[in-house]
């Protein structure tokens, strides 16, 4: 088994004017070949700059200030810009949440696609064309041809998300970094969405890295899993085993929360608290404050421990 | 060795840019010509552009006395019947000979210049028939004496029957029908921007300095002084008042100075009876007075002796004028002798005000023009601190003269500031400024403020018969004094006019304001 | 697409009418033109001779009626003051003030726009904020008191550039242009900066709104995921989304310097349209008044269908049959 | 709560964030802006309090003399008063007449922008949304009005309603609210495709609500940029007017007409005139932009992560 990604101590921090805020601090999980990760979080948990780490794209005031991304064993914090521009939408594409926003309102839908084509590699515009073409019949657009003559105002927003991830695969990519992709979609959509993005990670081995906060996608689509709360992995696992026997107190609450899993007629069961404020994280572990279980102990920060085999949790009290 | 011929022709070609150079100037003028029609619109400016194409029977020197032009002499043959005798040998720029049939043609040609909206019908109609007697003998018959007529004629520029038969005024401004008998002819014409003129080399008159001439009009002040000072233009006209300090110290500048004929002076409300209210006078709480003080001719002395018109001069008008008490300058026929201008008094005002009930003062708003006359706007802000300090608190209101004019011939306000540009004769503000509203006789059409004296209007119509100059002339001084006494206006100062030029040029400077290309010569030339 | 020109047209036509109808009763409350063109010593003869040469001793609706039946075949009036159809009058004055007009527009263009994109390329650089501050003094102080410091430093003190008027001019499509021959170009320069200083202005700062804006849009991230090349994210993908309010401003900015050349004209000795109409107005010279406001009228609203019509170039979202 | 826990020893309470804080400490990161902002509270006072700061009352004509015109900078005057930046053609004090030109200025440039900005962006908003005939009235409107000249406009209401700060307010803000309709419109035409807008009608919200609540804040970036600059053009316009003698009254100035009258005498070396006004001006205008500026930046919701 190849890792495509390995992801070690990633420390993401933005620098503002009321203090640095420690978005991803301390980062560590691999993707496999052909495998799908999820990572899953609430909103503000870090997984997103997370995702734009592996690409290169955290934009001012932040910046990588440690640990490494080996990317097939290159280590691409290391690399130039221009370097990581060649990798990205070649052998790194990203897919974005919102499908209304990532297509550029104005571009025409084939001009979108064909400078991407051309970006990474010297093809005649009709080559880049018929490329284009092949991608949107591969996401499942009907006549293709047609709609590469649209603008993107003229397309569904299940459509435009065909569109971009057409686009992530035109260099048939050997990491996509989904971030919510399904989120803003109606659930058949996203069901057949999820359907051919699996079929695509099995068929093409192509890694993929599901950014979600929803555990019921990841649940039949993920092969691992890391949970991430407050900028750091609580819990890393295969997926069954993470679902069906969550360690950490959070991961715990979030399966508990999940409807599905519920029972008929019982109420919800819900994280108590908020997230806390990235800026003025409690000393010691930072899901402290609404973890039922926390104790003096807790005072202490917490390290990523293996304690059953393939699994890790970063909890001085786990559910065992 | 290639230098030598290189150097030779750019010596010879400077030496033909400074041969060129002295043959070419360029005037900049601030108030556009509009027509180069010489009868389609009475203005200054266009008065000024044609004196330098066409002539007139009668001309004037740069102290508007009448000199012979295209007439050689003028006199009485009857008390009704003027005989002018016309110079020989003139032709017109087109080679046509002058002749007194133009005469008759001009004279009969100024009430038919369709669209103008000021014309020169007001010199045509006094004349009831225009005789030729011989080709260079013209009789003008009247229906009674009229003294005016030669002056009339300094307004009336001479055009060719056979050339102008059918001119119409687009014909004039676009060149074609632009033909004179005067020392320039015109070669092109960009309305409203400029006129290029080149030397008529068969002039009668004395032969002009300089062959070509572009004639710019630029209208915003300090552009005009700029564009003299970059050397782009030179000469300029209407030298602003503010630029005055620094030129008359610039080693590069010359500048020609003359009192010229416009007095510069307030109004007064007569419209209203003594027993009304004035528009714009109220008591110091701003309530109606129930009274016209203005009809109370203490109180128009006292405001005309609280001005001090020395300071006006002095610090608004920096130099470029003189106090005045009345509309023409010394040294001009009818002028008024030992009239001086009233001293400032400002305790005496206050007496006065007082003697007339008014010993608290009252308030009053003078208005004015402030795009018309020389620093119009802050004549009347100066005058408002003078007349404030005797009791008499002023608001000031000045607006363009498009609005201001309109209102002031409604005789809306009660104090306005105005200025009258004068013919070099009593009889001209008398009639127009100071006698009363009367339609029939033509008089009182600028009257605004309706001044209104039986024995001015009696000694005024007695001068329009009398055909004796000396004895019209004391006819005149006596109106004008009358007038005076009754403080009819206020008149504050008399402008001077003002042309710079760049070092080595000189202007004989024109009490009229026309500004013509002949008057300038190289300086050593005078 | 014909019929909504064709609706512009008609809408065009009714502008023009309401704007004669406000011209003829603004002229006729500001004060009567006779007054004004009249010699001061002319008796009320004269004055009555002038009026009805003038057209004006008709009532006011009577005169407005002969000038709509004149207009209806092409017939604007003659200027009172010069005796010239006053079409033609301003038609000859056109070309001075639209050269002078497009000069500022496109220096505008060509100086706001890459100092725009920079600044907002960089927002927190120090030659940003520099730009930033200067462009404030592009419109901080009043164009004549500019345009005289202007002629003062280039004209007076170092004699680099004419001071005022037009120079030599080319003909090209029977008419005269100046920036043709190379004098003719040395005298637009000092006023077509003088015009252009605030639009410069205008355009950075709308350039670097827009840019900073675009920039944070997920279609900019988007295109940078793609691996894109900086220029391409930037002149292709943020370019064509800022330019709608850059089309519109400018645009607008086109017409207002035609209109409004007043002061920069006046102090340049410009012998253009907005010369043209300050004398008129001052004078009352309706006939070129109306005229004049017609025709800029018809200007802006060409101006503005043009602008509409790029919006739809411009942006696929904005659809013309979706418009009135 | 946790019933462990001991009360955690936090480093820092963290602070409430309230908007209004939020903003203010947002406002404040920039020095220059808030430099700038200090400067304008500063020219503000000034204005409010002109009369009992400035050493003279430059609006009665009684107090000045012709006789101390002119003077340069540091001069006393005949009344004592020991003029700073030199006195006006009228004998006007300088620093007096800037210190109350300031108030004019200030009226008459934020006022009419204001009022201005109200009824174009108004009117703009209600074009974009309601399309049709509305449309194309209210444009045919911006049209006509943008193509009226400022100066004849201004010479109308002085006809109509005679001279006077307030009138100048009017006739700029008819010269003005074209251009707010104008950019707001180009902008909103845009925005309305938008689905947040369709959403908006979906729910059937009443139109106001939509054109003000959904449809304004997002049009509000470039209409800040231009409404900011708008008051500088205001004032500069009210310059151009009393230059050309249409504007505020003579006897008192506003900072336009200081500089316009002190214009005609920068040929001959009397600077202080005009110059020190066009500081006054210069100053207030980069002031009021550097607040726009961080202004626009701060409450723009899209610049926001």
């Amino acid at each position: 088994m190849s890792l495509t990604l390995e992801v070690r101590d990633l420390r993401t921090h933005f620098f503002t004017r009321a203090g640095v805020v420690k978005a991803v601090d301390g980062v560590s999980f691999t993707v496999a070949r052909g495998k799908v990760l999820g990572l899953v979080g609430e909103s503000g948990s870090g997984k997103t700059v997370t995702g734009f780490s592996i690409l290169g794209m955290v934009d001012e005031p932040g910046r990588i200030t440690g640990g490494s991304i080996l990317f097939q064993g290159r280590d691409l914090a290391t690399l130039s810009e221009e370097e990581m521009r060649h990798l990205r939408g070649n052998r790194i594409a990203m897919i974005f949440q919102d499908p209304m926003m990532t297509l550029n309102p104005v571009l025409r839908i084939d001009t979108q696609m064909i400078e991407t084509v051309q970006a990474h590699e010297k093809t005649s515009r009709e080559e880049a064309r018929q490329r284009s073409r092949d991608a949107l019949g591969m996401v499942g657009i009907a006549s293709p041809d047609e709609r590469l003559k649209s603008y993107p105002h003229q397309f569904s927003g299940g459509m435009r998300q065909r569109v971009a991830i057409a686009i992530a695969l035109l260099h048939r990519p050997d990491l996509i970094v989904a971030d919510e992709p399904t989120t803003a979609l109606d659930v058949t959509i996203q069901g057949q969405i999820l359907a051919e993005v699996q079929k695509l990670a099995a068929n093409t081995g192509t890694a993929l890295i599901w950014i979600t906060h929803d555990l019921s996608v990841v649940a039949g689509l993920a092969d691992d899993i890391a949970v991430m709360y407050a900028g750091r992995v609580v819990e890393h696992g295969l997926v069954d085993e993470v679902l069906d026997r969550p360690l950490h107190p959070y991961t715990h609450g979030l399966i508990g929360s999940v409807p599905s899993r519920n029972k008929r007629g019982e109420p919800l069961r819900q994280i108590p608290g908020m997230t806390p404020s990235m800026l003025a994280l409690p000393q010691g572990c930072a899901f402290r404050a609404r973890c039922p279980r926390a104790a003096d102990e807790c005072l202490v920060e917490p390290e990523l421990r293996t304690i059953l085999p393939g699994r890790q949790v970063r909890c001085h009290r786990p559910h065992l | 060795m290639m230098m030598k011929p290189i150097m030779a022709v750019a010596a010879c070609f400077g030496l033909l840019c400074a041969e060129a150079r002295a043959q070419n100037l360029t005037m900049a003028v601030g108030a556009p010509v509009t027509s180069l029609d010489p009868h389609y619109h009475q203005l200054s400016p266009n008065n000024a552009a044609s004196d330098m194409i066409f002539d007139r029977l009668v001309d004037t020197d740069s102290r508007s006395r009448n000199i012979p032009g295209l007439a050689l002499s003028w006199t009485t043959v009857e008390p009704n019947v003027w005989e002018f005798k016309l110079r020989p040998n003139v032709r017109f720029h087109n080679g046509n000979p002058f002749v007194a049939e133009d005469v008759a043609f001009t004279i009969a040609r100024l009430p038919n210049v369709p669209n103008s909206p000021s014309s020169y019908a007001i010199y045509a109609r006094p004349i009831t028939a225009v005789e030729v007697v011989d080709p260079l003998t013209v009789r003008f018959r009247t229906t009674e004496p009229y003294p005016l007529l030669p002056l009339d004629m300094t307004n009336v520029r001479i055009l060719n029957r056979a050339t102008h038969e059918r001119s119409t005024t687009d014909d004039f401004n676009a060149g074609r029908a632009a033909i004179g008998t005067g020392p320039y002819r015109v070669v092109s014409h960009r309305m409203g921007d400029r006129i290029e003129l080149e030397r008529n080399d068969t002039y009668w008159g004395e032969r002009p300095a300089f062959g070509r001439v572009n004639y710019r009009m630029i209208t915003n002040d300090a552009s005009r002084t700029a564009a003299l000072l970059a050397g782009d233009v030179d000469v300029i006209d209407q030298v602003p008042t503010s630029d005055l300090a620094r030129l008359r110290t610039d080693q590069r500048v010359t500048l020609s100075e003359i009192v010229g004929l416009r007095l510069i002076f307030l109004g007064l409300d007569f419209a209203r009876p003594a027993g009304e209210n004035s528009p714009f006078v109220t008591d110091n709480n701003g309530q109606p007075l129930g009274r016209n003080p203005l009809q109370d001719v203490r109180v128009r002395r006292a405001l005309s002796m609280a001005i001090d018109r020395r300071a006006i001069v002095e610090r608004v008008m920096e130099g470029a004028a003189v106090p005045a008490s009345q509309f023409l300058p010394e040294g001009t026929y009818s002028h008024v002798p030992d009239m001086p201008p009233t001293a400032y008094d400002a305790d005496g005002a206050r007496r006065l005000l007082a003697e007339a009930g008014y010993p608290q003062g009252f308030r009053i708003t003078l208005a004015g023009p402030n795009d018309r006359y020389i620093n119009d706007a802050r004549i009347i802000q100066a005058v408002g601190q003078m007349w404030t300090r005797i009791g008499v608190r002023t608001t000031v209101e000045a607006q363009p003269w498009t609005t201001f004019v309109a209102r002031a011939g409604r005789a809306d306000f009660s104090a306005f500031l105005i200025g009258w540009g004068s013919n070099p004769d009593g009889s001209h503000p008398l009639r127009n400024i100071l006698a009363t509203v009367n339609r029939d006789r033509g008089w009182g059409a600028s009257n605004r403020g309706r001044y209104s004296n039986a024995r001015v209007d009696e000694l005024t119509l007695q001068s329009l018969s009398e055909l004796n100059d000396a004895r019209r002339e004391q006819i005149l001084i006596q109106a004008q004094r009358l007038a005076a006494d009754d403080v009819g206006v206020i008149p504050l100062h008399i402008q001077t006019n003002i042309w710079a030029t760049r070092r080595g040029l000189t202007i004989a400077a024109r009490a009229d304001e026309l500004t013509r290309a002949q008057d300038v010569r190289p300086a050593a030339a005078r | 697409m014909s019929l909504y020109l064709l609706r512009r047209l008609i809408q065009a036509v009714g502008v023009m009418a309401v704007m004669s109808l406000i011209v003829f009763l603004g002229v006729f409350a500001i004060g009567d033109p006779v007054d004004i063109l009249i010699a001061p010593d002319a008796d009320q003869i004269e004055r009555e001779r002038a009026i009805i040469a003038l057209g004006l001793d008709k009532p006011l609706w009577m005169q407005y009626l002969v000038f709509l039946g004149n207009a209806l075949r092409g017939d604007l009036g003659r200027s009172f003051v010069f005796n010239e159809p006053a079409l033609q009058l301003i038609m000859g004055r056109m070309p001075a003030t639209l050269e002078l007009a497009l000069g500022a527009t496109i220096m505008a263009i060509i100086i706001g726009l890459p100092l725009g994109l920079y600044a907002g390329l960089r927002p927190n650089g120090a030659i940003s904020k520099a730009i930033l501050a200067i462009s404030i003094l592009g419109f901080s102080l009043p164009t004549f008191w500019v345009g005289l410091m202007l002629i003062m430093v280039f004209a007076v003190q170092l004699g680099w550039l004419p001071s005022t008027g037009r120079g030599e001019t080319a003909m090209l499509f029977g008419l005269r242009w100046s920036f043709l021959t190379q004098d003719g170009l040395a005298h637009l320069i000092m006023p077509a900066t003088n015009l252009a200083l605030f639009k410069i202005s205008l355009v950075i700062r709308l350039t670097r709104a827009g840019v900073r804006e675009t920039m944070l849009m997920d279609y900019v991230k988007f295109a940078r995921a793609k691996g894109l090349s900086p220029a391409r994210v930037t002149f292709v993908h943020v370019f064509k989304n800022i330019l709608i309010p850059v089309v519109t401003v400018v645009g607008l900015e086109l017409g207002s310097t035609i209109a409004f050349s007043v002061v920069t004209e006046s102090v340049f000795a410009w012998p253009g349209m907005g010369k043209l109409i300050i004398d008129s107005i001052n004078v009352l010279d309706r006939p070129v008044i109306v005229a004049y406001l017609m025709t800029i009228v018809l200007m802006f609203i060409t101006i503005n269908l043009i602008v509409d019509l790029t919006y739809s170039f411009l942006d696929p979202r904005v659809r013309l049959e979706s418009k009135g | 709560m946790s019933t462990t826990a001991l009360p955690a020893p936090a480093p820092a309470p963290p602070r409430v964030e309230t908007p209004f804080r939020r903003f203010v400490s947002e406002f404040c990161e920039s020095k220059v802006a808030l430099g700038a902002l200090v400067v304008f509270t500063l020219i503000a006072l000034a204005a409010i309090f002109a009369p009992w700061i400035s050493p003279q009352d430059p609006y009665d004509l009684g107090v000045l003399d012709i006789m101390d015109g002119r003077l340069e900078p540091g001069s006393v005057g005949a009344t004592g008063i020991t003029h700073w930046l030199g006195t006006d053609d009228q004998g006007r004090d300088m620093l007096s007449g800037i210190i109350y030109g300031l108030r004019i200025s200030l009226i008459v440039g934020a006022g009419s922008a204001i009022i201005a900005c109200l009824v174009g962006a108004s009117l703009g908003l209600l074009a974009a949304y309601a399309g049709g005939r509305t449309d194309g009235a209210i444009m045919r409107l911006v049209d006509l009005q943008l193509s009226f000249p400022a100066i004849l406009a201004a010479l109308m209401i002085l006809a109509f309603l005679g001279k006077g700060v307030l009138n100048v307010v009017i006739a700029l803000v008819i010269v003005e609210w074209a251009y707010y309709a104008r950019t707001v419109r180009g902008t909103a035409l845009v925005e309305r495709r938008r689905e947040y807008i369709e959403a908006a009608q979906c729910l059937a919200l009443p139109t106001h609500r939509i054109l003000f609540r959904h449809l304004l804040p997002n049009c509000l970036p470039p209409l800040i940029v231009v409404g900011t600059m708008q008051v500088a053009r205001a004032i500069a316009l009210e310059a151009t007017l009393s230059f050309l003698g249409l504007g505020v009254p003579i006897t008192e100035p506003s900072l336009g007409l200081l500089i316009a009258n002190g214009y005609e005498y920068m040929l001959s070396g009397k600077y202080w005139i005009s110059f020190y006004p066009g500081i006054a001006l210069l100053i207030t205008i980069v002031s009021i932009n550097l607040v726009g500026d961080q202004l626009r930046d701060v409450l723009n919701p899209r610049l926001k992560k």
